[in-house]
């Protein structure tokens, strides 16, 4: 059917295929773990990228990918995943599984900067004839280990990879990344109380905790997801809570859900809703879900990066930011405090 | 999000005259808000997308009579089946690849089964919701919705008249499903006599409105397609070729006289829709004729594929579903007329 | 379509309609309450009628049907639901919903004995013509509230009637039963959390924890449903856990519930499936779920009932049962850490 | 549950001389137990009710590669999506009804879309479940499975078929759905010659199999209706007309082969299949009719309405799903003929 085509972002794509068309490039397994430091660059480096390609691109979520792109970078360069970027299919590998997919160009970044693609593509986000889609699609794209864009799926399919695993007496490992909102869908809570029957603690799940789904704050949509935690220690599953946007808490939850045994891990991860960049702050519920920046908004976003990009000038041992008013790096749980302060309690209750 | 574009080429425009209008979204958000002000029983169930499907309107207005479910279609639809059961005249409505494909066992059970009188609404259908790609296009949700016993399945092609269908579907006491789309539509039936239209718009469940005379062959068309049929119509002509429009806003119950009328009169079909080519208006259309008085009949729609992210236009290109495919496979099935 | 028809079946379904049609005989609201000792007659009674319907029928659930006799009996005959079998659309009604649509017997039964109609048409059940159902279908039958037998369902269109009440300033209350097995459904954890949201209060759920599914027991099948109480409770809503054969153990948690102000009531009621006849309890899962008895076992059961019939004779005053081995009404507790002890723990961990 | 009982009557049988054989889900469950034997890659997920679709025989002989996911269809084709990916060749089982219609979404993003090695086999499916009533019964199924790109929908007629698909099934790499049955169906493809079949059960994914030829009309069946097809062939053929019937067990792909050859060698035909009329197998037909070769059709199916309890055979009697409502129909084609 397809009878029309934009050369150049084929072109691109063509590029990134050859790369893995040809499977000579086969090497071992890698596990990259970048110092801390590089870690807060990395992470502060795939912002301005998430910004830069959404805004680009006209549309996209990039809210929804800042809130979890420190979970992110610590995942795929903290130590954490080991996978190969050369061999995607390496079946070894550990496996990540975006369920809120919606927040694709945070994966995206991630997987370019990774190496499974030429980054020159995240310019082609969501245009015809393009892989680097609106939500992730697998085998169009390596890298991508399940479409997802359907909200409330990804777990469940995540529990497919775990079960499998064992079946193969294989030890890798399954990281799937949730929404807050997404936790209304009913198979997020199917997959949970299945992954606990069957004591897939080769399962881990973060829950990106970002206060805010597409009509409203989850206070004011669902407040009664609350309490979160107790919800999934009822449904079997060991479970930490964290600040999402402080590395160093992510990557320590990170390691020491490895250890835990015959149990799924949840991690309860608390964010900003793009990251706490003051265009997204606006009172809309459009800039705070699903709306790209507009180029004047982008730029008073990445400056506002820019200024909290303080670890490479003052901190080169890399440990935690200073806590100046803009950081991401503050305790969500104050967010979280003042959300449910402002947002109004209840609607519809006549 | 981006901001929506038409999916209407200039060239129609230009060819016909038809002004650019809001999406059928938007239509069908502010008729509900109409309609909640004198209908008390109207109720809405969202699933946290209400600012896509327009029922934000009516949330601000009646806030009391607004509930939002998160994002949990299912249970949306079933709630609503029990609103109905208690009386209310329930709107469901979410993106339409959602309601349909992650409650279609709640609407069989719950709304199509008992006849509930629930009003489905599913917006951004189509492809023509363009970037955010193939996992938020329905393409299928027709087939789903007209496989239900006791449906009424309505895709209207302009803003004005998706106004008359959301009236007509609470004058109809039964299970609805009306769907709507995202990118601003052409204006078809103009309030101001030009199209052939009058006053009111004609709107009735049911019955096909003919857009057009013609012998040579009829185009049945849905949705954003009915503007294309009439494009291409236009470019038909243009070539000597005299083709029949129709709207076929409802594709259940289906208009069997129209069709029956175009197979024996034309003897040569084409229709198109914004959907996958199995399961929606072309089958309805090539089951009846089938029954009644075969005749050739090509059809436009996707071609049993999922679709990718990218500009609307574009994407209505690529997948084969703008003017000129109309216009060639009338040609093609002109040419295979008995 | 239909081309044929069962003369007899649909003379008596004529019978049945004709009563409802006329619209003549409406009457004010009853809220039928039953001395002890009569409400323990009738769910003896009714537990006989679903023993003998199955086996005439040759399929239906009696075991499902028996577990939540004692539950149904109370609620519609002591004191619990008010309605009006004369006028079964009533709009003050109290609303019941079989969520678990395959105990039809049980609720058809019910719905016979409070007058919704004639219970000779209970000898037509699952038969072509007549509106007796193998699962439950609204406006097929007076009484029926919704059509199920799809599980999972239930509670939620049970929410929209009690979102109804609250629009309509009507203070009916909803009652909905749902299985343990049921459970698994995603769905009952959306509606669970759509009813703490908003706050209803007028809206029951009993939970039939009769600890078998369809292929097995729950400690099998899905044993990570356990702990529920914790799971209800973290889904926001008031739980009590009740034997749910004892029957002044479901008036109390019934009656109590009803005072309870901005949560849904969530009763986790221990069951037996099959009410601890003998017949059921042989170690197939056929007969635990799904299968209605041959003649000579339904003649076993029916016999056990009538052992148990102790009440009329030797309790007029109407307290519990006394303790007999067979008594459906020892504590299900006990049969429930019996089944924890002998099931296996885990499958399919390999 | 009651005793499964065939859904022949006895004319058919005495007739043709078939002979009762199992159900097509007891021949997809012991076929599937023969295959885990030597494609370790096999495992199997259901929803709490292998005792229905008879995943019960592989669960006994390979515990580890038999997960019961409980009563969570949407949950359960996830899982499966995601062994697939992992390399697993994964079976996804439930009722008919329910895996497609709680689960659709699941299947189009986990399944289709990625054209993952998933086979999806739903049992239970038509009305002649019986006693069990509408909620159970798959009447849609068809029409959900074929709406899917990327998938192959397989509805064998009999035990033999059935074992024969089920083997092409985890032959042909991607998505399949194959559709079971619960009663009792009679033999069509027996292994001792008669009935035109040869040692081999012909069974080619896409490829009807001509059962008996004819040029008055051609019956189109899939599932128990087959065997009806023939009972009727043969009344037919006693009254003069000789009727071709194709056994179009494979729904998605269509052979488009051996129905544009119908059309235009015995101008008229009858599909017949346990289905709503919408859809399904009739639907495809009318498709390729219109596109190829117009001819008048008549469609044997479930006509927009949902069943009741009750007995197979009073059922299948009741809703027109009979031999004698497949000889009404050809006749009324027939005489519809240009
Ligand atoms: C099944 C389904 N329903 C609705 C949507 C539309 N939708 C896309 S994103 C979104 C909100 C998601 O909120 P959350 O899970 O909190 O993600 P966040 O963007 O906050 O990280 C919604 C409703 C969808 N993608 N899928
Ligand atoms: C959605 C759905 N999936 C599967 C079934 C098949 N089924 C009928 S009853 C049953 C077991 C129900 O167990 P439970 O909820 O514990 O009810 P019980 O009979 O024990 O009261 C199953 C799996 C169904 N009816 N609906
Ligand atoms: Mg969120
Ligand atoms: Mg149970």
């Amino acid at each position: 059917m397809p009878q029309s085509s934009n050369e150049q972002v084929v072109e691109k794509v063509a590029a990134v295929l050859n790369k893995h068309a040809s499977g000579a490039n086969k090497s071992e397994a890698m596990v990259p773990n970048r110092d801390f430091t590089a870690l807060q660059e990395t992470a502060w480096r795939l912002s301005r990228e998430i910004i830069e390609m959404t805004t680009k691109a006209g549309s996209g979520h990039p809210s929804s990918s800042l809130s979890m792109i420190d979970i992110l970078t610590a995942l795929y360069f903290g130590g954490v995943m080991r996978y190969n970027p050369q061999e995607p299919h390496w079946e070894e590998r550990d496996r990540f599984i975006l369920s809120k997919g919606h927040g694709a160009p945070g994966l995206y970044a991630v997987l370019a900067e990774a190496g499974y693609f030429n980054p020159a593509l995240l310019d082609t986000l969501r245009q015809t004839d393009s892989p680097v889609e609106g939500h992730p699609i697998m085998n169009r794209l390596p890298g991508i280990e399940a479409s997802t864009g359907s909200l409330g799926q990804g777990l469940s399919i995540g529990l497919g990879h775990a079960l499998a695993a064992r079946l193969d007496k294989r030890d890798y490992r399954v990281y799937v990344i949730i929404g807050d909102g997404e936790s209304d869908e009913g198979q997020i809570w199917e997959a949970a109380m299945a992954a606990a029957k069957y004591q897939a603690d080769n399962l881990t799940c973060i829950l990106d905790l970002n206060q805010f789904q597409q009509t409203g704050s989850v206070n004011k949509v669902m407040p009664s997801l609350e309490p979160v935690v107790d919800k999934w220690e009822a449904f079997g599953w060991h479970v930490r809570e964290i600040d999402g946007h402080d590395m160093e808490a992510v990557l320590e939850a990170l390691r020491a859900v490895k250890t835990v045994t015959q149990q799924p891990q949840m991690i309860v991860a608390h964010t900003l809703k793009g990251r706490g960049l003051s265009p997204f702050e606006k009172n809309d519920v459009n800039r705070k879900h699903g709306e790209a920046l507009k180029p004047e908004e982008a730029e008073i976003a990445l400056a506002e990066l820019d200024e909290q990009r303080t670890w490479a000038v003052y901190d080169p041992a890399g440990s935690r930011l200073p806590n100046n008013e803009r950081s991401a790096n503050r305790l969500a749980k104050e967010i979280v405090t003042r959300q449910g302060e402002t947002g109004k309690p209840m609607e519809n209750k006549s | 999000m981006t901001t929506a574009k038409s999916t209407q080429t200039k060239s129609t425009e230009q060819a016909l005259g038809l002004k650019e209008g809001p999406a059928t979204r938007d239509a069908f958000g502010e008729a509900l808000r109409e309609l909640g002000r004198t209908n008390a029983k109207i109720v809405v169930v969202d699933g946290d997308v209400s600012n896509s499907t327009r029922t934000e309107y009516f949330a601000k207005d009646f806030p009391e009579r607004f509930f939002n479910m998160g994002i949990a279609e299912s249970n949306l639809v079933s709630v609503a089946s029990g609103l109905a059961a208690a009386g209310k005249t329930p709107v469901a409505a979410s993106f339409a690849v959602f309601l349909l494909c992650n409650a279609y066992d709640q609407i069989r059970m719950g709304v199509a089964f008992p006849k509930l009188d629930v009003k489905l609404v599913g917006s951004h259908s189509g492809i023509s919701i363009g970037e955010d790609g193939p996992s938020q296009m329905a393409i299928e949700d027709l087939a789903l919705a007209t496989s239900f016993p006791n449906f009424t399945v309505i895709v209207p092609a302009d803003a004005p008249s998706t106004k008359a269908a959301t009236r007509a579907m609470f004058e109809y006491e039964g299970p609805v499903y009306l769907r709507t789309g995202r990118p601003k539509t052409a204006i078809i039936y103009a309030n101001d006599g030009t199209n052939g239209s009058t006053e009111e718009i004609p709107f009735e469940i049911g019955k096909a409105n003919q857009l057009r005379e013609g012998n040579a062959v009829t185009i049945i068309a849905c949705g954003i397609m009915v503007a294309m049929a009439l494009e291409a119509a236009h470019t038909l002509s243009q070539n000597g070729i005299e083709a029949r429009v129709l709207d076929m806003h409802t594709i259940k119950p289906l208009d069997n006289e129209a069709v029956e009328r175009a197979a024996r009169e034309t003897g040569a079909i084409v229709t198109a829709e914004e959907h996958l080519i199995t399961g929606g208006l072309g089958d309805a259309v090539a089951r009846l004729v089938a029954m009644r008085q075969p005749v050739p009949i090509q059809f436009v729609g996707v071609n049993d594929t999922y679709a990718e992210s990218g500009e609307a236009q574009a994407l209505l290109k690529k997948y084969g579903l703008t003017a000129s495919n109309i216009v060639d496979a009338a040609k093609q099935v002109i040419a295979r007329k008995s």
